[in-house]
Order: C-alpha cells, then structure tokens, then sequence
C-alpha cells in the first residue's frame, strides 16, 4: 500500500460510488477525475456526460472545462444543451450525478451561491448552474466537499440546490469521513470514516449534531492500483473545492 | 449584413440594449465582447448562461448595469475576480443581478426561440432562488402536478461565434452546439462572428446551421473565440483562462490589462 | 438487446398496448408494422402524426382499437381508405380517435420526452379540435396571454427505423429527422429497426444518435421501410403509394392482398 | 399566348401571390407547383420550406411527398419536428403559407377535417396537419382551391383552422376568380376574376352573399414563359385538390 493523501483517498472513495453501466453527471475538478478513475478500474462501462452536453464521453486526459474539445472528440453523442437538460437530465436517464458545495446542512441540501447576504455578500460564488437540476434528477447523488464547521453548517446562507429525499440518495464523501441519507430520517449520516479518523473527529468537524449509523466502518485505503490510475490522471484536484 | 466587427457592433449594439454573448464553454465570441469594452458601451444588461472571462472583462470595464446569468466562475480554475467584485464592493459600479439555474436559462432561450412568453419545468421548488428572481408555480391543467415557468429571455441583440457564413449568410456551427441556435433566435437582432466565409455550406457531422434570414449582420473574425476556441479551427488556450485568475484579482493589474489590450484605460472604466 | 423482428414484436408489444410507429416521411417502420399484423395484435391505440399506408394496413387489418394522429391522408396522392372505411363505417371495427394538430402532437412527444405532463403551444383556439380531443387554455403567469396546452403522450412502445446501429446499441439516423428522437424518448419501451449494423457509429451530416440505454431492443431489417424509403439505402417507392389508392379502396381488394402478403387471413381480420 | 386550362391559371395566379426574398412553407400539389413556379420566374430568392423540416430547398423535381429524399437533399438545413413548428412556423419566421381545403367560409375559416357530422362522418378528410398553425403563424396565406357551392359555404362543417385576421392577409385563388381579406371588414371580398369568367359566374358559385371589392380586374393570362415552366415540373396538380 503506497502512501497517499485525504485528497486522494477523497477521489478515490468518490470513485467507488459509482457502478458499471451507470450514466453519471460530471463536472470538472475533483467529480471528473473520480468517474474517469471509475470508469478506468470497476466500472468500463461507466457513461459519462457533462452538462455541455457530451454524452458518453472517454477523455483521455482530465479536462480543464466541461466543455474541452476532447469531451466532444470521444462522445457518443454531443447535443444541445436544451436536449441536455430536457431530455437527458430532467426525466432522470441519467443515473448519477456529482455534485460540489460551499456549504452543506443536515439534510444534504446545498449552498453554492453567497457566504453572507445576497446582496452585497462577504463571498460571492459561482450561483447554481445545473446543480440544482442534477440534485432533482438524479437518483444517486455523490457530494464532495472538505469537513470543516465551516462547510457542515446548522443553516445555509442560500439553499441553491435541494436534497432529492426519497426515490434517491446522497453520499457525501469528506476528506475525514462518508455520510449517507438514510431511510430511517431526513438527515445525514455518518456511515464511513477515514483511516486514522476517529468518529469524534468527524463530529467535531461538524456544526450540527451529526446523525452516526448503528455501524460505522474504515474507508479501504486507496489500493495501488487506483493510485496509480489516479496520479496518472495528472492536474491533481484541490483538497478544497 | 456582411459587416467589418467595428461597424457590426457599433450599429447594433446601442447603450442601454440587452445582449446576451452565448457560447457554452465553447465558441465564446470574445472578439465581439473586446470590441463592446473597446467602444466603450455602457448600461448593457449582459446575458450569458456561464459569465466567463468574456462578462469578467466587459463587467470590470464598467459596461454592464445588470447580469442574467446560472454560474459565475472562471470554468475548473475559480471565482471570476471582476465579477465577485462588483457584487461584492460596486466596483467599479453596482451590478443587478438576475440568477437562475442552467436549465432555467435554457428554457427560457428555448421560449424566447419559440415565440413563447413562458417555459415550464422542474427546478426552482424548495431553493431560494425564487425569491430573488421572477419565477412562478404553475399547475398541470391536465395531471394538477405543481411545476416551474420562468420567462422567455428576448434579448435586443445577441453575438455568437461561429466556424462559418456562406455567400448568401447562411451560418453553420459544430462541435458542442451549447443554446447558440435558441440565443440568436430569440434576439430581435444577432451578430455572427465567423472564422471563415465559404462559397457554400457543407453540412458537417454535428453542424447546426442557422439559416440567412435569422442574421442580421455577419463578420468576418479569424480566431475570434480566443482564449475559447474554435472546434476545427483553433484551440482552448487553458492557460490564459488560468492566468486570468491573477490578472482579474487587482483591480490595477486588470486596469493595466485592459490599458495594455487597448480596450480602456482607467478613466473609462470609472466613467 | 439484438433481437430478430419477430421476437422483438413478440416480446415488447402486447394487445391493448399504446403504440408510436413514427417516422415523418421518411424511415417509417413498415416491416415492424407488418410483423404486428402478421401477429395478429389486437386492440392497440396507434399514435402517430401521419397514419400513413402503415396504418392504413394496420387498421384495416384490425388490429386497432384508437387512433392518435394530426393528418391521416396518403401523400400527394389522396385518401386513406382503411382509415375512412373504419371511421365512416366501423369497419372492421370502430375506430376511436384522437385528434390534434402536428403542432400539437409534436410538442406532446417533446413534453414526454422531456418528463413533463403538458406542453404550451399557440393554437386550437378558435377550432373544433378543442371539442373532440383533450386541450386546455393555459395562463401565462408572466403576462397573462392565453395559450393552449396539450397533455404529454407516453406510448407503451415507440418504435422506428434507422440508418445503424453499432456493437452497444447506439443508433444514428440522419436525413428528414421528424420527431422520432422524442417519441423513442417519451416512450416506455423502444425497438429500433436498422439497415446496417456498424461496429461504430460515426457521425454523419445531420445524424441523430440516440444512446444505447434509452433503446430496448434493436432489429437488424434491412430495407424494412420500404414503400417509405431510407435516406442512403433505399428509395421511396412512390408508384406503390400510388397503387395503395386501387388496393386500399376496396375492402375484398384489400383483404386479398393481405392474404398475399401473408399477413393475415379474411377471418383473421374479422375476428 | 398559349392555350391553357383554369386550373393551369390557378397554379400561376398562387405563383404570382409569392414575392421575392420571402420565405413559404409549402405542402405537396398544387402549392409544390405554385412555389417552384414563383422560384423559376420572378422570385429566384424564395425560401422554400415544407413542414417535414426541409428549409431553403430548390427541388429539381416536383415532390411527391414533403419528405421526398431530394427536399432534403437540396435544402440548406433539414431539422426536426420540433424546430421547424416551436423555432421556425409558431414566431412567424414563415412570412407565407399556402393551404387547401375542403370547404372555406365568409370569414377565410377553412374545414379539412370532415364532411358531415363528426361522429361517423359523411366523408372523413385527412384533418388537420399543420394547417392551423400554418393560418396562425404566417402573415399571408394563399388558399387554393375549387369555387362552386360545395366548397364556399355558408358554415363549415368543422373549423379545422381560423382564417388569421388582423396583421395578416389571405388570398383565396380558385378555378375561376381571386378572394382577398380586406380592411373594410372582416370578409372576403371577390377583387378578381378568370379570364371569360363573370362576378356574376363566382356570385353563383359562392353559398354566401360575396362582398365584391370596388374595381374588380381580370387576371392576366399565363405568360408563355409562366406556361413553359410550370408544364415542365411535369406531373400536373389536379384541378380539385
């Protein structure tokens, strides 16, 4: 076992998410580099579409924009984005979908928008894009986002996208933990924890009272294999994103 | 309708108008957008799915009064400085803002395409989106199911960037189409910059064509997508999208910029 | 998901169900068509913007209960006789109908293929459609202007014809495209019959490739659209379309070409 | 000047309703005909479009069906359903259309829907199609169709689709004269007559009381250069369509 990174382990545990033969959301950043590792170790049949409207995408190196040539080049298919978001996401043929977050609360809603007021915000981020379309649509969520009580807040400051309950799923995948919608409440809860962490670990990293599941496992260190297809990928993403 | 980039943007783009330079991570008609900060055009409502570099330097300039957008960040490297800025601090004047979803945006294209006041969809329930931006709760007459419309975008002119025009106008674009075709149909008037003028049309495998009698004006701008690119034509120059990341953060490296690029010098922009 | 036609009529289409044979002009599904006859299928609510010769066979042949259409004429030539023998005269049985505009029918496939229960469209107000089929006036929430809405059509099935299909089911068809994207998509269930299958798809000049997972089944049956015709491998056989006038227009004329085409028997039909 | 036959001057008077640069949407028949004409004499610049998505077409041959292989071929686009009704017909980017009918009334309404009651009708005509959104979208409309008793009724049988009215215009052209809407009121009036035919002759066969426009010319006879083209397209339109 080579030594590796939370950020990796991150990637790597995002990746594991995925199943073969699922279609999946993607985004650039860290949700691109888990679903090309998915697809290039457990999942060949992965199919990947990014919202530019790309579907069935093979890229041989990590884009930089959703929109790179490259994802064009090895599509399937590449359509509007009005047949993106109308005939591919909104009915929900798309299986999976990834999402990233400034903020997160208890019920796995999410704030992509202002850290602050909206207007005149001490942060102004990027807004929703399709977020909020791919958490409704998407029966299977896979969050990504660092586990600080910063970003695992009691209450959002803008609820731009909304947990899909039930019919779906959420994970969350953290650089200390995995949490998880459950059928037993609305909340998160805490199902997987890093090596090294400790379920206190996560609880202090978090705002609210997190939900922990009547059994908590370790997260199966990254095997060789995924590490190495994943420091091939190259442009490593940020811990932080 | 064949007209030098100049005089296209100067007799079609007044002060005031609503513009919208679509282009979805791809074909982004920045040639065009220069030439807007270089005439130094004011109180532009600038419509754009993904603002990108191209809103980041037209809103930093001080063209823009408001801004209809789904997601402002500089694509796989960060924030858009200038853009944050004028939320944030009113640098260098107050922006309005008009925010919806992707699939808000696109909707709302395809309505303005097809002559409709309205499109229906799925999103909006449940976020605080609505309470900032105009969207109703509309019910199935048929099923009762409760769903989203949000209004037809018709803007007064929208600018695209294409691979080609014909003899007679006739455009023709391919790779990733993004909502160009909805944008230029929904716009009372549209500029289409193309890398090349051929005698006639050939269809490509994915090329989209939009006919000569929904163009107002072509012009003739090799590499008019740069730093986006052109499929077939030129490539995405990646690093000056993360460049852009240090010249956009100082609000003096931007004014040197754009002083540099002979687009404004700072008493414009504070104009 | 390969499958001979016969098993796959067999497999994904039972009595009673709704079906979509689409194809505007151009790729209609004859074989498909045919097979269905050929097995005797019964009580079926056929949707289809132009029922075309295909259904004037599959009516006449009695396998329909319903039928959902905007124009049921023969092209340029003139009447559909089984169809207006079934609606003038029950015969073989009576024909339930559903009748819209194109306008509305195409935007009924968009909104089943979008997941949405009702599309908004200009028109029927003012007509006679509105009193015999399901429309309703719709509010513009924005601006208060009265629109129409047609509910979202949903077939059990969808079936068409296509230029390829390749190793994963991906499918590409290209030439008069018509609505078949939306109906495959709006659909339950789909078969695609193709011409050729290819090892993989490569893009044409106005292709339209549908995913491999939102197709059920595939059938490899070269020429199966024939009378209609497959832009880049068959032609349209505008003489039997012609002809159909004379063989259509009797019912014992009909019934013998049935029997010769070895579709079904008279008492098959009667049944 | 040739011999000719009324329902040859019919063909070349729809012609000649057609201006220069204008686009029309064009169904099979006598509007094939009509439309090509137009092209091949004193407008070369029409825009062709047939509802099977076809735009900006120039057929060598008359088409059968409008989605004859060579409309396609010929055009400077081929889309889908969808756009050609929601992006090109519906915003009155068509500025022309041509319909036939079965029976119009006083008002331009048109009926090719049924003959008799609906339920069982006396005869079942093909319906709707793109007509009423043809009469909705374009500003002119050019009618063509039989003049007698049994096509210009008092009441149409079933009002397939509403004669536009304000902000738009229509021509009626038959086998023996030319109806037009008017500002003066919301009917047709008759403001030209065939060649040998009287207002007398197209009162007689109008069920209505026909408004007569103030100065009724006489069309002009086909012009041999008219004539020589419209025989060539071959595979003559009926005179009843």
């Amino acid at each position: 076992m080579s030594a590796f990174d939370p950020a990796e382990l991150m990637t790597v545990a995002a990746a594991r998410e995925l199943r073969d033969g699922q279609s999946v959301l993607v985004g650039v950043g860290r949700p691109s580099h888990a679903a090309i590792l998915a697809k290039r170790t457990h999942s060949p049949g992965l199919i990947l579409v990014y919202e530019s409207g790309t579907i069935d995408t093979d890229p041989e190196n990590i884009p930089l924009s959703i929109g790179d040539p490259e994802l064009a080049a090895t599509s399937v298919s590449t359509v509007s984005l009005p047949d993106i978001f109308n005939y591919w996401l909104q009915p929900g043929r798309i299986d999976a979908g990834f999402l990233g977050a400034a903020q997160i609360d208890r019920h796995g809603n999410l704030n992509t928008t202002v850290i602050g007021g909206y207007d005149h915000p001490k942060v102004r981020l990027p807004g929703a894009g399709g977020a909020p379309e791919i958490a409704r649509s998407c029966s299977e969520i896979v969050v990504t986002l660092p586990h600080s009580k910063r970003t695992f807040v009691e209450g959002l400051d803008f609820t731009t996208s909304l947990c899909r309950g039930e019919g779906g799923s959420m994970a969350v995948v953290t650089d200390l933990a995995v949490l998880r919608t459950s059928d037993r409440h609305d909340e998160l809860e805490l199902t997987e924890t890093f090596p090294g962490v400790s379920v206190e670990d996560v609880l202090e990293a978090t705002s609210w009272e997190l939900k922990v599941a009547p059994e908590v496992s370790t997260v199966a260190e990254p095997s060789d294999r995924e590490l190495e297809v994943l420091r091939s990928l190259g442009s490593k993403p940020k811990a932080v994103r | 309708m064949f007209l030098p980039l100049d005089q296209a943007i100067g007799d079609l783009l007044n002060d005031g108008d609503s513009v919208a330079f679509e282009g979805f991570t791809h074909l982004i008609p920045f040639a065009a957008g220069q030439e807007t900060i270089r005439q130094g055009k004011r109180n532009l409502e600038l419509i754009r799915m993904t603002p990108d570099l191209i809103y980041d330097q037209l809103i930093g300039a001080g063209c823009a009064r408001r801004l209809v957008f789904s997601y402002g960040g500089n694509p796989g490297v960060g924030s858009l400085h200038r853009f944050r800025d004028a939320i944030e601090h009113d640098w260098p004047a107050p922006l309005e803002l008009e925010e919806h979803s992707h699939a808000g945006m696109v909707n709302r294209y395809v309505a303005g395409a097809a002559g409709l006041p309205f499109a229906v969809l799925r999103g909006y329930a449940g976020t605080d989106l609505p309470q900032h931006v105009e969207v109703a709760e509309i019910e199935c007459p048929f099923t009762g199911e409760r769903l989203s419309a949000v209004p037809a975008i018709r803007p007064d002119l929208t600018v695209i960037h294409a691979q080609q025009a014909d003899r007679r106008g006739n455009v023709q674009l391919w790779g990733i189409p993004g909502v160009q075709k909805e944008a230029v149909l929904a716009a009372d008037r549209s500029l289409v910059t193309v890398e090349e003028l051929v005698d006639e049309i050939e269809l490509k495998p994915g090329g989209v064509v939009i006919p000569h009698w929904a163009v107002t004006a072509i012009s003739h701008v090799p590499g008019g997508a740069q730093p986006s690119y052109t499929d077939g034509y030129t490539t995405r120059n990646n690093d000056f999208y993360r460049e852009w990341d240090e010249i956009s953060r100082d609000r003096d490296r931007f004014l040197r910029w754009l002083a540099a690029e002979g687009l404004a010098d700072k008493a414009e922009v504070a104009r």
